[in-house]
């Protein structure tokens, strides 16, 4: 059976939510990640959507983070300041999943505007959304994105969500309490920062990728962990579960 | 007691030139009709709050109808950007917007501050993030028993909230069920207050997770069926995802969207 | 996960002495047993917190367990007096008793910060009263956008939070609704939690107005049927107001409530 | 048709309700009152109580502020931080209800201790409930509360909740938003703040009570105005709807 990229980053992001008992999801990827999780391994894993669902257990892929789907199938449905406010600041939810249009060597995310000049961006995103706080508390951040060295950047823009700042110790002078973002999975591997430094380093490429391919694709100069290891392909069960997930109704 | 109103008598009547006015909706129930009627009214020089600005914002913009835009995430969700936002950012087309930007708690929080009737809300945020060089309406602020630095965001207070919800009894009192969102405190945070339902009901029977506002706390109701398309009424009817994809085509092109914007008009 | 145990086991291991425990439910669903469970379990220098500690907390006070009260209102809501309280404030019977005293609105914003993750809260209240005489968990705060002079008042972090529910199911998801007061943020407040709960069923269908709080947040629950009486279960029992009435007599002499404190021990 | 002075009282509070949209209830006389104008003339005043019921109709007098009658009957249900926070304070109740152990010239209230120290009290009283900030932030505050030397004082032992502190300009230099006490309702007659002075002066009389019946169960020197005029006995509908509210059920 054959994968592509985008596979392989969905269910190395999935595998990676074992043992955890709470995600905050965005959606996309991280949903899809999320979703597959919950049927490979994690059936207990309570998703928390910024929209106030509380254990949602969707029958299809919701295509916003305020899918009806959502509602009808959670626990709890509260409001936004009670989610963001009691559920997620409070430091409850396990795993919070990013994304980024710009990501630095620690692990800050840009997802505001791209150019030097925020009132004269020569692109102008979304913005923050709910990023900064999940960064901020969530205990652990999982960033879902592809590699390239538009995205991989020497220094972001703009510092929408805080990684790991300027280096070590700056979490703990700003004050953030969850632990800040200990995997970034890509289409090409997987990064963690480095215990000492808090640079991203690759520590996992995923089967058929060089660790070459990695570093022309990232836009400083990368860390390598000493054994860099490989990604388990797909099981047949996950791309099964998985292609049944984003290709329509699971019953 | 809430009037009971005609969607576009009561948009002529609540929304005024130079107002601040908040449509709110977490991706269910947005008030799109009440959004394209302000556009109809040709309202001018509008402060538009919303933490996630959408396809009505990106009318709304589009349209000129906006000063200023105070918000937390601007896209078009599950499709890509809002493209009449991006000119009007990038290109100052039809006018230059100005931005207020925040994270979603921050705007959560600002919306709670304004519904309590406190000037501002505290929580654990922005610290480190470039957001705070870039907005006058958050500040530093230490807790008196423990030293913690926080930050605060100063409560919004619209001139006037408008909201969609399923249903209201004759005496407008308001009922809403799914994801509620923010709705509430946007109608508390402001003056004035419109909600458009899908329908008029005799009983407002009790629902599940239902929100219920009294028709004391509000200004005027109006009767909008299909008033949250393309977004969805829950019990009513779905997301149009068509009409989202399609608004990326339409939204993309100058001339596209000034066609679409003449063909509003009744 | 929430774990399911005995109500004498649970209290014994998540109630120790010197712990800071708050026992909520706003007048409904006041986790009566859980209480009495705490006086026969021998705990002693508890630091306890509820808004309106009524006759449970009247018993906890006589029987000795607590050395501090941490609340808003202490009476038998609609007879009168709680003797014990009284008696432990005015004569030091059977110590001394230690207060922190706030209005509702302050202890519903303490246990609100709490279980935000935040240190205080703020709100409009206490200015001019003697309050902010007596109790070092308030502090004035001004607001950095206004200049407006607020209250602050200082989050509490219970070592316990215990409450009473209608059901739970059989992973622990538990259910409440009718009046649901500030048990939410109590739990959510709380290092620990345990809910007492009247039956455990299968599903928790959904039911309009209802709280849930999932497993997940939880750290035990307890099947105690009746456990809120002389309180209410709405759904289940009605207020024994006798019992209010009678508690009035035999509070009121130190003498006949040794004795009904002796007939509590198995 | 005789009535008695408590019934006089809970009728001219209830009277006084008549064009109000909405009122913050306490227990006892106060819910009375606020029941009896519903079935007068104020069907559709919007009771409030600090449990969280917004819009209750109950059939019969409810026992307590949490009594499930007001939940069954109520338009909405909230939390007990949303009662205070976005109801209460943010000024959207017209009327709120206050009862007194002590009361001031100038309305202050105690329900806190009696005696001169605070940790050593003669006497010590519920404390502060919801009274503080129903005195802040309602539109208007009415006082219902027996006549007596005991709670009509020179000055209050504590200051629970502020009526207008010591005098003019008091409220505003405190930041309190709402009007302050505007009527003190009880068995004798009726006590209203000077314009002026701020200071509670006697401008009615219950039918059978003289103004100096009055002064001898105030504690202070008391205000009286010009003319003092006599309330209106009760109706015998008012009487009726009253003792059936109080005697039991009502359909």
């Amino acid at each position: 059976m054959s994968w592509t990229a985008e596979e392989m980053m969905t269910v190395a992001a999935a595998r990676a939510l074992a043992g955890h008992t709470s995600c905050f999801v965005g959606i996309g990827a991280p949903s899809t990640a999320a979703n597959l999780a919950r049927r490979l391994h994690a059936p207990g894993l309570a998703l928390v959507y910024e929209s106030g669902t509380i254990g949602a257990r969707p029958r299809t892929l919701p295509l916003s983070i305020g899918d009806g789907e959502l509602a009808t199938t959670a626990d709890a449905v509260v409001s936004v300041p009670e989610v963001f406010n009691y559920w997620l600041q409070a430091g409850r939810i396990d795993v919070g999943f990013l994304a980024a249009a710009q990501l630095d060597r620690f692990a800050n995310i840009n997802t505001t505007v791209i150019g030097p000049d925020y009132r004269h961006p020569t692109l102008r995103l979304p913005g923050a959304g709910g990023a900064p706080e999940i960064a901020a508390s969530c205990r652990e951040v999982f960033i879902l994105v592809r590699h390239s060295r538009r995205t991989f950047v020497e220094a972001v823009d703009f510092v929408t969500s805080v990684g790991y700042g300027d280096g070590p110790g700056a979490r703990q002078r700003l004050g953030l309490r969850g632990r800040g973002p200990v995997l970034v999975v890509t289409d090409l591997g997987v990064l963690e920062p480095d215990p000492a430094s808090c640079e991203l380093t690759l520590t996992r490429v995923h089967p058929g990728v060089e660790v070459a391919d990695v570093r022309a694709a990232t836009g400083w100069e990368l860390a390598v962990a000493g054994p860099v290891t490989e990604t388990e392909p797909p099981t047949e069960d996950e791309l099964a579960l998985l292609r049944a997930l984003t290709e329509g109704p699971v019953p | 007691m809430a009037e009971l109103v005609g969607l576009a008598e009561g948009i002529r009547e609540l929304v005024r030139d130079g107002d601040t006015v908040a449509l709110e909706g977490f991706t269910h129930l947005i008030p799109v009709a009440a959004g394209q009627e302000i556009i109809r009214a040709g309202r001018r020089e509008l402060e538009l709050v919303r933490m996630t600005p959408d396809i009505v914002y990106d009318q709304l913009i589009g349209a000129g109808c906006a000063r200023k835009l105070v918000f937390s995430w601007g896209g078009n969700p599950g499709v890509g950007s809002l493209h009449r936002l991006r000119d009007a950012v990038e290109h100052g087309w039809p006018a230059p917007l100005e931005l207020d930007e925040h994270s979603h708690a921050g705007m959560a929080n600002r919306y709670a501050a304004g519904a309590a009737g406190l000037p501002f809300a505290v929580l654990r945020g922005y610290a480190g993030t470039d957001l705070v060089h870039h907005t006058t309406t958050l500040a530093p602020i230490s807790c008196p028993f423990t030293g913690e630095r926080l930050t605060a965001v100063a409560a919004l207070r619209p001139d006037v909230a408008v909201i969609h919800a399923q249903r209201a009894d004759r005496a407008g009192n308001v009922q809403l069920w799914g994801i509620t969102g923010v709705q509430k405190e946007a109608v508390f945070a402001a003056r004035r207050s419109l909600v458009t339902v899908e329908e008029v009901v005799d009983v407002l029977d009790p629902r599940p997770g239902a929100v219920v506002l009294p028709s004391w706390v509000l200004t005027a109701v109006a009767v909008a069926p299909g008033g949250a398309r393309p977004s969805y009424a829950q019990g009513y009817y779905d997301r149009d995802n068509a009409y989202y994809q399609w608004w990326d085509t339409i939204s993309r092109d100058r001339d596209a969207f000034t066609g679409w914007r003449k063909g509003l008009r009744q």
